[in-house]
């Protein structure tokens, strides 16, 4: 006997540091108010980001929500990326078990 | 003095780090630290000016911060025509690298300072508030050439306009960390009783040169790391790093000897501002404002090519070109 | 010809860093010697966790284990949720290169 | 005195911190660079106090450790008596706040030290002491009042009740880091020959009240924050958060002045101790122990509320307060 | 309408900071030119690393790629795990907005 | 003088960290400090170093640097004979572990320098020109050996032969950080001009013992925690990790005071420098380089068995011996 899980989907979100704050103005203006952050180097089309300095470093955001709220997301981080802005999002099939306080069992 | 200035430990240790780098050194500071000295010597250079300020004219003030907006502006306008020249460099990279010409280097500030009183040479407390002032109209003059290159283009391709969100970045400009802890520690250090003040001064003034010297330590390492990027830049983004510093110094030379009147302590102080490029406060700025262009460039020329040159050949070179000029 | 993975579930568990040691333990009497560990930031119904102070940071937990492993942690976890702790899992279906020394191929 | 107080270096930046946020500057010390000040500033305090104790009187010292004692228990059960008052605030919130105000804030001390310093006060090493004992007995005082609403809940409820763990919740009272390296740095200041410990005091005391400086100016950061969140907090929580330090205060002098006898600059630092609230120690306890409180309502209070009002009304006014009480 | 994204792998390599540049290395022979890296500390058969020193580190590097680069990838990093190299390696489904950039879309 | 030796402060502090780990106290240095702590004690021991340097004897200086070469190559070849034995530890864990021993652990040569500088005993600079040159050839004897051992393994059991890869593994023990920095500042200490120097010592020198006393409570916590493991290790390890220090400490005396004619302190720090093991240069490069052997054994045994050993009873110790020796 398992306990329940529910679907939904785990969205990550590469982008650097200095977009950190405006990245989470656009989560929680989509309603998605929980989030976690990793402080990530990395490397890309824009270089290497060594994590020396501030404009050097990434940050890695990982967002669980509903398969719809993820399209929505998408949608709008496209848009982003459309811009010119470097970010790199991808995402995967996921269970969690704290299905009561966020949106993600419908 | 040629030579000579080059064997002063800050110096040194700048060139220390440059070689740990070319032989590929594992050497490397724990994430945090170098941000962690630069405030220190920040909040240190900032008391020592507040200080000396507070002593100070109140007319040649207003006068040197007037003069450091004059230069913000100008010097960007200068860089964004010499880059734009024969259409070599887009307009966003151009407008993104002159910006971070009008703004200014801390770190080249303070070995110019460490060279000064190792050579026992007096300077004014003002190019310190100048220095404050500078960090911020080249931004706006970047940011508002690429608002002006993305309102052509989207008139020329018919395209939907992108919108430059002047709020948070006229902000940032304004109020990016290093103004903030530098003007406070200014102002701490000019309205701050002499006594209090003296109880700060062992951590603020007696350990700042070693400090210095560690932090150009990871300066030299960070400057060697951009060696690689420099073969992609080409050569006319190169000859820029090393003209442009020249053009500033010498701008730098005739206001501060000429319109402010400064000693030559002074005056080679205000030349090393102008001749400096930004690597700290502008990189962020430019990335958020002007996505368009190519951040690899920026970095590696003020920090790889400008900041190199001025430790090395520019600071003995406008100190003697301010004795010329001024006449020692 | 792939090099032959095994499949698995990846485990992940974000706390508050202050329950670090005590979710290790947790791990540890579950027979899941092996984890990953990364410091994250974040935000969710008990506040943001900005990482300045001790009790203010997140400490992502990665464990890859097995199905049935999986589902004995996950009751366990859900205990403590239960408790008021907040701790944020999810897991992913994985394939692991690793197959000899995690118990994850049965 | 009142409004001079007020300038001194290590306030000022405090006030430039809370500025700095305020004017939404990203100003921000890399990770880390706060907590390794704090063991610094921990050290040195500690060594200073451990050299003073080598000569201070014993029977003194072990009052003051039983004095601490009796405030460390007597404040979180006063607090708690207030928030529970009408059934303002639910237990598990009334007893984790509470426990904050029994124990001692680290930084506020030295900045009250750093007053007396300036203003060349001399005070006694006994509350230096007292500093080290205060920073427990609250915590375990709040972790009782918790485990007791929680049997009693469970009683009423008749739903399973969850056992307090209080084996590591002691331990962590006694054991944590700031406890260890003051009282360890305290007993080797008292033990280590005079002669070895002036080759640390360069370290430890000339460039104490600089590093003071830079750490205050994060805490202004920190505390400005939390304003944010003060809203939410509503205001019987704020007014808590002004009047607790003033019955803890009072208390503070009625007890170093009669009770143990102190100088005035004694008497001073003890009430700055009592006035004072955790938020290094304390916390994380409370997270642990006591999981159905909010979290963010203790910070807010102890860094937001208290810790600016100690540091910018609460000095001077204690100070004024053990003039007058002891009588200069 | 769901923005279109492509299918792919996400690649997990857990190891020792010292090899960090070694992998880097390998990842860029094998044309990876895009990662992120993560600090990360953890536990299993070589001991507790708990990021004290250079040597007590991990670094999870995560990669995104096509399905057939991530076969390619998993044989040599068993070669290296053969060759008594601690290393640790999963990976999951994912879905990639950017499918311009990295070679993932076919 | 014996028990005198370890109420110095530097000492007391790495025995209070200890005693944190000991009691499971929370304490805990922000990442990255430590790092950061070491850089500026290689620094600063570098500089004095070249200070000394720059007036000391040429012919000497390079004997120095024979012998030390020649020590760090015989002392790990001793370390694995004695491993060996009897086949007691496999051939991979004896040649990394060996490795430690010919190499050198910088807080151990400090807290010997602090020893000598709080007894008032002058000491020459080429021990420090030594650890430097000790940190590398170690590291080369021990991969030569596990190189050996693959070979002989491979044609015993006919599989396919893991190649060394000789390369990375030279050049990192060339330019290792700690080399670099230690080498790099000796250099500049020795070049630069003595008022240029002057205004970096406040930081390098005056501040220097309370520095190394929050290194050492942080290296006193690294020792303790490594206890646990301890037992695992087993008795033949332990015994090594005592036994060694002490066959190093009498090798470096003998060489020290007859081949090198060093005065009292100069042969004790190379006492010191022999009998201690690394920690920091080499894990790493055994890792990368032998990752046949189980990295859990080597920090142990130079950490948790032979640097405790060395601070608490080889420093008074040696001492002790190098009188009697040399005759005081
Ligand atoms: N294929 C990839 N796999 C994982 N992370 C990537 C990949 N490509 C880019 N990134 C991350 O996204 C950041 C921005 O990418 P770019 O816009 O290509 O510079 C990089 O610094 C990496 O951290
Ligand atoms: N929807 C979410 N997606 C990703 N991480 C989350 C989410 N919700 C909460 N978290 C993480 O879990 C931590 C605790 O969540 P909470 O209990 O809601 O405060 C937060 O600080 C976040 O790091
Ligand atoms: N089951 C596991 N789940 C997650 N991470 C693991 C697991 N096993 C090992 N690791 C990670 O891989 C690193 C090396 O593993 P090992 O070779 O077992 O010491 C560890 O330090 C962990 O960070
Ligand atoms: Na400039
Ligand atoms: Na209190
Ligand atoms: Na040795």
């Amino acid at each position: 006997m398992s306990t329940k899980m529910c679907t939904g989907k785990s969205i990550q979100i590469i982008i650097n540091s200095t977009f950190e704050n405006k990245l989470i103005h656009i989560l929680k203006k989509n309603g998605l108010t929980g989030y976690t952050q990793l402080s990530a180097r990395g490397d890309g089309s824009s270089g290497v980001q060594d994590g020396h300095s501030e404009g050097e470093s990434n940050v890695m955001f990982i967002v669980l929500a509903s398969n719809s709220a993820t399209n929505t997301l998408m949608e709008q981080l496209n848009q982003y990326r459309n811009m010119g802005y470097h970010i790199f999002v991808y995402t995967h099939d996921a269970e969690v078990l704290n299905s009561d306080k966020i949106q993600i069992c419908q | 003095m040629g030579i000579d200035s080059l064997l002063i430990p800050a110096v040194m240790f700048f060139a220390l780090g440059v070689i740990a780098k070319l032989i590929n050194s594992d050497l490397k500071f724990p994430e945090g630290m170098t941000k962690g000295i630069s405030i220190y010597l920040l909040m240190a250079i900032g008391l020592k000016g507040g200080m000396a300020l507070g002593k100070a004219d109140f007319q040649l003030a207003i006068e040197s911060i007037i003069w450091a907006t004059i230069i913000g502006f100008i010097l960007p306008i200068i860089g964004y025509g010499l880059l734009r020249f024969k259409d070599k460099i887009n307009p966003f990279d151009a407008a993104a690298i002159s910006a971070h010409y009008g703004s200014v280097s801390a770190a080249t500030f303070l070995t110019a300072v460490a060279f000064l009183e190792m050579s026992g040479v007096t300077y004014e407390s003002y190019p310190i508030v100048m220095m404050v002032i500078m960090e911020s109209p080249a931004i706006i003059v970047g940011l508002m050439i690429a608002a002006f290159t993305r309102k052509r283009l989207a008139a020329k391709e018919g395209t939907q306009k992108v919108k430059t969100e002047w709020g948070p970045l006229l902000h940032e400009a304004f109020t990016n960390g290093s103004v903030v802890v530098l003007l406070g520690a200014l102002i701490i250090g000019a309205t701050a009783s002499p006594e209090s003040l003296s109880k700060v001064m062992p951590f603020t003034q007696d350990i700042f040169m070693g400090v210095l010297c560690l932090f150009l330590l990871d300066m030299g390492m960070e400057a060697a790391k951009k060696l690689d990027t420099l073969k992609k830049a080409g050569i006319t983004l190169v000859a820029f790093g090393v003209i442009m510093p020249l053009i500033g110094g010498t701008l730098g030379i005739i206001i501060g000897g000429t319109m402010l009147g400064f000693s030559i302590g002074g005056t080679f102080l205000l030349a090393i501002l102008s001749a400096s490029a930004s690597y700290i406060a502008v990189p962020p700025a430019m990335r958020y404002g002007v996505p368009e262009s190519n951040p690899s460039y920026y970095l590696t020329l003020s920090l790889g090519v400008t900041f190199p040159f001025n430790v090395v050949i520019g600071i003995p070179l406008f100190y003697q070109m301010t004795i010329w000029y001024i006449g020692a």
